[in-house]
């Protein structure tokens, strides 16, 4: 299925005199995906050097990586622009630095997730398919969530966007358990009805504006048109919906803590990292245009923010597994990603960017440590107790490493400093809408921030207890070299940042 | 080429589509509604084509796009009911909760 | 709308003579079939019905068919089961319409008449799929499964295979087909010619590609609860199935009403073409053994796919060298 | 007038006939159902079990593969339509690398067994 | 230069002890944060006299710089976080903390020092805010981790408590700084109150001050969002209740000064009689419930609203009078506070519980440094006249019965009355404890009086207690100019 949809994505860009054709623009999307086939091919060829699979995908991430820096230092007024077609506005693929920061995201993210699920570093898993089928299906989820920051048609958008959306259902199906199977099913139906409203969506786009692409000047032409205005409006509306549901906005959110319970650690912190990446940029994609929409929009996103948050916070508060815990933060989160887009300015669209950015890295580093904790042998004997929070009892002294990359993650998803990083991120998501005024929606989400800090607290509370009050802590003795490559290299994103938040925020601007 | 007609029959098929999402709780009835609704997305996009609406054809690709989307999606949803066949030694998908907003531990 | 009485009496006609043909080819078919096979097995075949060496045989199986009970199992699903025989027989006849016989004998000439026959003809298998589903009779349900996964496996082959003479000809039309074609085809689209051939048999279920109605191991598939007239339109769309399949590719590789002596024969080149392709099809049924489940999905995955990619790829090669 | 105008016409025509056909075999067949007549056929013996069995899942991996190759369908008789024009070689180097893609999707599936018949 | 020293050395010694150093030993960690605070204590001294800033761009994207100066109004609140920063450190040296490592311990008085300080020295409405929640997480380690051994619920509890309504208040905060700064078009502390509110509706200033007060006053406290103090204050260590009542409280009042009263006076002077009341009811409520309250730190607790009370009464008021004692009151109370909370903490030691009903030797009999120094720490509580409360609680007074020319003079002259009134619950409660702890004939379990490391730190807040009384002009003279920039010359 991976094969149909890379397939049909490079299919897509047609390579005639016509159109412009830039194979450094595209390569960070080209290079993960054309690295997905070749783990294939490879798989084919010698399956048994499953290391080789892991280290081609790792090369072609960072290759990757490296490949988006052009695009990061461009201006938001100069994207780097390919495949256009001698039309105004008739780029198909624009890299500014905002999308290039995304795909960076994306690209870093899948890069964690990716060394996290090295082969061999957990017994457990016996994954279906072998790690080939796992490498191919994060690269090809990657590809499509950096071609989907940069996508300005309709056509490339919906692709790259199911393209980053498919395999990350499989990936759930990999670990092959009956929670693995219940995740991946809810996943699956939650995928298809988010997909069949953002086609709906998409037609209804295209039906208003009569074009194609996500072109500012056709929405504001069709937002003039009363009858189109009403069209163009429910086409946002279904839109918004379908990438709710990968959002995991609420009412969307149901999947999320069933999927991130039955995947592997590595493949939920893909699903809370890399995905989330793609379904905001997609967003993205679609809310610059509607800049000028007014008040449904606005409304909507603003609502949707509200209630994610709160529920998500709320349910966070009473998890005992820390997996469904960083899930439903995850929903709440999201909830605070959408918030600066509320306010539908200039400079909401960075924002809603760099907090999502905030969140990755940080949320990252939780799963990997999750990953190294659960993973490790347990004292007597016990196999799931990383999957419960008195699991971490004391682990800021017995594992300082672990616990303090832990901690300083949970901080900064909490907001406090020393998680400074964190804390710069949700003044950057208030701002929009402080600066718009809303102020409702601004008490909504200083309530929140506050269960938001009990939620990571509570968690953060149980590592700074005594390592001898837990039950049978785990003895982690040494990490894998790749877990701990995963953890520095996430790890050392998070104090960067912490320390330089301009770091990250630059990357938008 | 007046548009009346297909634009209702996509609103129908919309709705019905919507209603099948959101009335049923059973998978298959789900995937079905899905279906349902992607056509009349294609149906848009094909009658915008029509019309000549827009520049580059791009309804029509689109629709390509969609029914290639729709396939890969179907072939996900085999290869996890593949998986889940496996597990549970059947496919019958009639009882897959599908709104489990479980707290804490899911039941198995 | 605006239709006038002429065009109904003229939509009316081309219906009624796709259907009369619909009605007597097949027919043609199965007579020839019970002649050839028997000859070829060294016996007379029927001789009686109608005097001249049985020639009415058909016809009076037909008559026996509607007289005989027509029973529904009390545990079938009733209406599916009932219905399933139309959706089985009538994907043929409407495929019939869309096939040219000559440029001027056609019932409707439609754009894009090679997708839509190949699309029209996949419909035929819901049919044996709702009467497996509905007998609630486990043969049955087994038969049709094999006959879904042996639709699904040789659909895909035949696709390309037409895809691949499409490309050839720049057309989508089956008309288009025929009038691009030239001699030259019968070598260059051989591979494609064939696969399309082993396909289409398998498509219909005849012998070697019987799996699903093995009657050693699951009686009669997914017929195996029919009776009566129903079962009759089962055994009709199987040689519908024959006649459109053959006049298919006749059209499609042999040229169809190119012939020696194109402009006085015209559409009957094409039905002696579909003859021929017929007879073979009827030969392949007592020469060669029942190929098992196995056999007959790797043929279809690990020959007949590659040998038509290879095939679209040596026709689109071509045709962008010579354009 | 549309060709698909007659195609609807024998659409009808179709059903007329199934529709005819029955109501002869109403009309001339016999009907006396007994209970042992509309029992389930199993050979002869009384039918063991409940009416629909479950059947082998492998029949969906044909599904599986069907829906990956038959949408290069949807993409190949468009381009057959099209590779005269001036997309040219370039129109055949993309096709070639869509129907590449799915050739190394199937080798792998091939590699890992897949198309065994277990 | 010396700014960043004062903050750069206790941070870079809190993180070595939170990484490198983990596992040394209580003395040297003692040590070490004792030489980090003498730093920062020296490098303040330094500061408060040569008046230097520093401002260099740290997150260009926010506009935010590290902007850091010292002024009139935040040069004793450093002074004393530096001497208090000091004074804890030593305090701990006799007393091993329990509950967890004392390299973390360290660590974290230290990073409550670098948040404080950074607080006190900030010139950039967001800097001010990241400052402000740096303090947090260290604090509420020292609550939950190495607060009351007995209870681990009630340390849980007023862990949560504390960090929950302090975050809720700087949330708050931060969406009225955000309001603020998309206005006013800066984040500059300085250009805001140079511009005082000019350009801005008065509207949107009311919205911004509410916010901005609403957001101060809990970590104020003031009455109704006290409650998080008594809890807190119960079951953290002694040097933890000290930073807090000493410090943390100050940051509150702090933010008051600089950010509504500085920058949206118009805005304030609409939000400030409803402060003003509810300062005046913190002051009547906090002194009924020290009436009845017996656990002593709770008590002290309680009688801290009750002098914050005070100074939120001195700021509301609007005068330069009320803002001058509400400074001074403030350092004022943050010395007689450390002074009541080490003493307390120290009965609390010895007792094993600061309940007042706990049968215990009289400490005038048994110890009378102790004895000595509570009596002191009372006195000065309750505003005997020549110690260090009087000053700013008359003052506070004094500038409610005159107010500016913007505030209901009738109602500020009857919060007045009200406050004064509470002195005298003040008195009454002093004299309960004074009589229950202080005085008696019982000798009998004995306790041991205070010495060294303990002594010292009574002894430093004595003093001050007592120079602070007897000599209140230096403080309200270090305060004079920059509360003129904000109120203008005025009385």
């Amino acid at each position: 299925m991976i094969a149909t949809t890379v397939a049909s994505a490079s299919v897509a860009p047609a390579a005639t005199s016509l159109v412009t054709f830039d194979w450094s623009v595209l390569a960070p999307v080209l290079v993960p995906a054309l690295a997905a086939v070749a783990v294939l091919v490879l798989d084919v060829l010698a399956p048994r050097l499953v290391r080789l699979h892991a280290t081609v995908g790792v090369l072609a991430l960072v290759a990757g990586i490296a490949l988006t820096v052009p695009g990061v230092l461009r201006t938001a007024d100069d994207p780097l622009r390919t495949l256009c077609l001698p039309a105004p506005d008739g780029c198909l693929f624009e890299a500014g630095p905002l999308a290039s920061a995304l795909q960076l995201g994306a690209l870093g993210s899948a890069l964690v997730v990716l060394l996290l699920s090295w082969p061999g570093t957990d017994p457990r898993d016996h994954l279906r398919g072998g790690p080939a089928v796992l490498v191919s299906l994060v690269l090809a989820a990657t590809a499509g969530a950096a071609g989907v920051a940069a996508a300005h048609d309709l056509g490339s958008w919906l692709v790259c966007l199911e393209l980053a959306t498919l395999p990350a259902i499989a990936l759930v199906a990999l670990r092959g358990d009956a929670p693995a199977g219940r995740g991946a099913l809810a996943l699956l139906t939650t995928s298809l009805v988010s997909f069949a409203m953002v086609a709906l969506g998409a037609a209804l786009w295209l039906v208003s504006t009569g074009e194609a692409v996500f072109s500012a000047a056709a929405a504001t032409e069709a937002l003039a048109d009363p009858q189109r205005r009403v069209v163009l409006l429910l086409a946002a509306l279904l839109l918004l919906a379908g990438l709710g549901f990968k959002l995991s906005l609420v009412p969307f959110h149901v999947w999320t803590p069933q999927a991130y319970a039955g995947a592997t650690e590595p493949v939920a912190a893909f699903l809370a990292a890399t995905s989330k990446v793609a379904a905001l940029a997609a967003l993205l994609v679609v809310v610059r245009p509607l800049v000028g929409a007014g008040a449904p929009v606005l409304f909507g996103i603003g609502m949707l923010a509200a209630v994610s948050m709160t529920l998500g916070n709320v349910l966070a508060l009473v998890q005992d597994d820390p997996v469904r815990l960083l899930a439903w933060s995850t929903v709440a989160q999201a909830g605070w990603v959408v918030l600066p887009l509320s306010a539908l300015n200039e400079q909401s669209a960075a924002a809603s960017g760099g907090y999502l950015l905030a969140y990755v890295i940080a949320t990252l580093v939780a799963f990997v440590v999750v990953h190294v904790v659960t993973s490790t042998p347990r004292l007597r004997g016990a196999t799931d107790l990383g999957r419960t929070l008195t699991a971490y009892t004391g682990l800021l002294r017995a594992h300082p490493l672990l616990g303090g990359a832990l901690g300083l993650a949970l901080l900064s998803l909490a907001g406090l400093p020393p998680g400074v990083v964190g804390l710069i991120a949700k003044v950057v998501a208030l701002r929009p809408v402080v600066g718009a005024g809303q102020w409702a929606l601004a008490l909504v989400a200083v309530l929140n921030a506050v269960i938001g800090v009990a939620v990571y607290l509570r968690w953060f509370a149980v590592l700074l207890r005594d390592p001898d009050e837990g039950p049978a802590r785990p003895v982690i003795r040494s990490i894998p070299r790749p877990a701990l490559a995963a953890l520095v290299l996430s790890g050392a994103a998070l104090v960067a940042t912490s320390v330089m938040p301009q770091l990250l925020l630059g990357l938008l601007d | 080429m007046h548009l009346a007609g297909p634009y209702l029959l996509a609103a129908v098929l919309a709705g019905l589509g919507a209603y099948g999402v959101l009335a049923r709780r059973n998978a298959v009835l789900v995937l079905i509604g899905v279906e349902l609704i992607l056509n009349a997305a294609n149906l848009l996009l094909v009658s915008v084509a029509a019309a000549g609406g827009d520049r580059w054809a791009a309804g029509n690709v689109l629709t390509l796009f969609v029914i290639t989307i729709a396939a890969a999606e179907v072939v996900v949803a085999l290869a996890v009911v593949l998986a889940v066949y496996r597990l549970r030694g059947d496919v019958d998908l009639d009882d897959v909760d599908l709104d489990d907003a479980t707290v804490g531990e899911g039941q198995r | 709308m605006g239709a006038t009485v002429s065009d109904t009496v003229e939509v009316t006609l081309r219906a009624v003579g796709v259907l009369a043909a619909f009605l007597v080819l097949p027919l043609l078919v199965g007579q020839t079939e019970h002649k050839v096979m028997a000859h070829m097995q060294g016996r007379l075949g029927p001789m009686y019905a109608g005097g001249f060496h049985g020639w009415a045989q058909l016809v009076a199986d037909g008559v026996k068919f509607v007289q005989k009970e027509d029973i529904t199992p009390a545990a079938a699903d009733k209406r599916v089961f009932r219905f399933a025989p139309a959706v089985a027989l009538v994907p043929y006849l409407v495929a019939l319409a869309a096939i040219p016989l000559s440029p001027d004998v056609v019932a409707a000439d439609l754009p894009a008449s090679a997708v839509f026959v190949l699309a029209v003809t996949a419909v035929g298998i819901l049919g044996t799929l709702m009467a497996g589903w509905a007998s609630a009779n486990k043969y049955s349900l087994l038969g049709a499964m094999r006959a879904a996964a042996q639709l699904l496996s040789y659909e895909l082959p035949m696709v390309l295979a037409v895809a691949s003479v499409c490309l050839a000809a720049g057309s989508l039309s089956l008309s288009g087909i025929a009038a691009a074609w030239s001699p030259w085809w019968l070598i260059f689209q051989l591979p494609g010619a064939i696969v399309f051939l082993v396909a289409a048999v398998a498509e219909l279920q005849r012998p070697p590609f019987d799996m699903p109605v093995a009657d050693s191991e699951i009686v009669f598939g997914a017929y195996t609860e029919y009776t009566g007239l129903r079962f009759a339109f089962f055994l009709l769309s199987e040689y519908a199935g024959i006649v459109v399949m053959s006049l298919l590719f006749a059209v499609l590789y042999l040229g169809g009403w190119h012939g020696l002596l194109s402009d006085q024969l015209g559409w009957l080149w094409t039905l002696l073409k579909g003859f021929c392709i017929a007879v073979v099809v009827i030969w392949l049924r007592v020469a060669w053994p029942r190929l098992r489940e196995d056999q007959l999905q790797r043929l279809a995955w690990l020959v007949l796919v590659p040998l038509a990619l290879a095939q679209l790829a040596l026709t689109g090669v071509w045709v962008v060298t010579t354009a | 007038m549309s060709p698909y105008v007659v195609i609807a016409a024998v659409v009808a025509v179709g059903l007329l006939l199934f529709v005819a056909a029955m109501g002869a075999r109403a009309l001339l067949a016999p009907k006396a159902p007994t209970r042992a007549k509309l029992t389930t056929y199993e050979s002869g013996v009384d039918p063991v079990g409940r009416d629909w069995a479950q059947t082998q899942v492998r029949y969906f991996v044909y599904a599986f593969l069907y829906v990956i190759f038959a949408v290069d369908a949807v993409y190949l008789f468009p381009w057959a339509l099209v590779v005269r024009s001036n997309l040219g070689a370039a129109s055949l180097l993309e096709i070639a690398v869509f129907i590449g893609v799915l050739l190394v999707g199937l080798v792998h599936a091939a590699r890992r067994g897949l198309l065994r018949w277990l | 230069m010396v700014i960043l020293t004062s903050l750069v050395v206790p941070a870079a010694v809190a993180v070595w002890l939170l990484t490198g150093g983990r596992t040394v030993s209580h003395r040297t960690a003692n040590l070490l944060a004792s030489v980090a605070s003498v730093i920062a204590l020296a490098a303040v001294v330094v500061a408060v006299i040569v008046r230097p800033t520093v401002d260099r761009a740290w997150v260009p994207s926010l506009g935010l710089r590290w902007q850091l100066a010292v002024d009139g109004i935040s040069a004793p609140l450093l002074l004393l976080t530096a001497i208090l920063g000091v004074g804890v450190v030593l305090h701990t040296l006799d007393r091993p903390p329990k509950g967890g490592t004392t390299a973390a311990f360290h660590a974290c008085l230290l990073l409550v020092e670098f948040g404080a300080l950074a607080t006190f020295y900030a010139r950039d409405a967001v800097l001010f805010f990241v400052a402000f929640e740096l303090v947090l997480v260290p604090m509420w380690v020292l609550i939950t981790r190495f607060g009351d051994a007995h209870d681990a619920a009630a340390r849980a509890d007023a862990g949560g408590r504390f960090v929950l309504y302090t975050a809720f208040g700087s949330t708050l905060m931060l969406v009225g700084i955000l309001a603020l700064v998309a206005k006013s078009g800066t984040s500059d502390l300085d250009v805001l109150a140079q511009g005082g509110g000019h350009g801005i509706p008065v509207g949107t200033q009311t919205l911004v001050a509410a916010l901005l007060v609403a957001g101060l006053a809990v970590k104020v406290p003031v009455f109704p969002l006290h409650t998080w103090l008594p809890p807190a204050h119960t079951t953290a260590p002694t040097a933890g209740s000290v930073l807090l009542a000493a410090v943390l409280l100050k940051m509150g009042t702090y933010g008051l000064v600089r950010l509504p009263l500085a920058s949206v006076p118009d805005g304030f002077a609409k939000v400030a009689p409803v402060l003003a009341v509810l300062g005046a009811i913190g002051i009547i409520w906090g002194g009924l419930a020290c009436l009845v309250e017996r656990d002593l730190k709770r008590l002290i607790a309680y009688s801290s609203v009750a002098h914050m009370g005070f100074v939120i009464l001195g700021l509301s008021s609007g005068t330069r009078t009320g803002l001058q004692a509400a400074l001074f009151a403030n350092v004022a109370h943050g010395v007689i506070s450390a002074l009541l909370f080490v003493v307390v903490g120290g009965l609390k030691e010895r007792w094993g519980s600061a309940d007042l009903e706990t049968a215990r030797a009289a400490l005038r009999e048994v110890t009378p440094r102790l004895g000595f120094a509570l009596i002191v720490g009372l006195a000065a509580s309750l505003g005997l006249p020549g110690l260090a409360g009087f000053w700013g609680e008359f003052l506070s007074v004094y500038a409610a019965w005159s107010p500016a020319a913007d505030r209901p003079e009738g109602l500020f002259r009857t919060l007045a009355v009200v406050a004064a009134m509470g002195t005298v619950l003040a008195a009454a409660y002093a004299l309960r404890v004074a009589r229950t702890v202080w005085a008696g004939e019982r000798t009998a379990p004995p306790i041991e009086d205070s010495r060294d490391s303990e002594w010292d730190v009574i002894a430093v807040l004595v003093v001050a207690v007592l120079l602070l009384g007897i000599a209140p002009g230096p403080l309200l003279a270090m305060t004079g100019d920059a509360v003129t920039t904000i109120v203008g010359a005025a009385p």
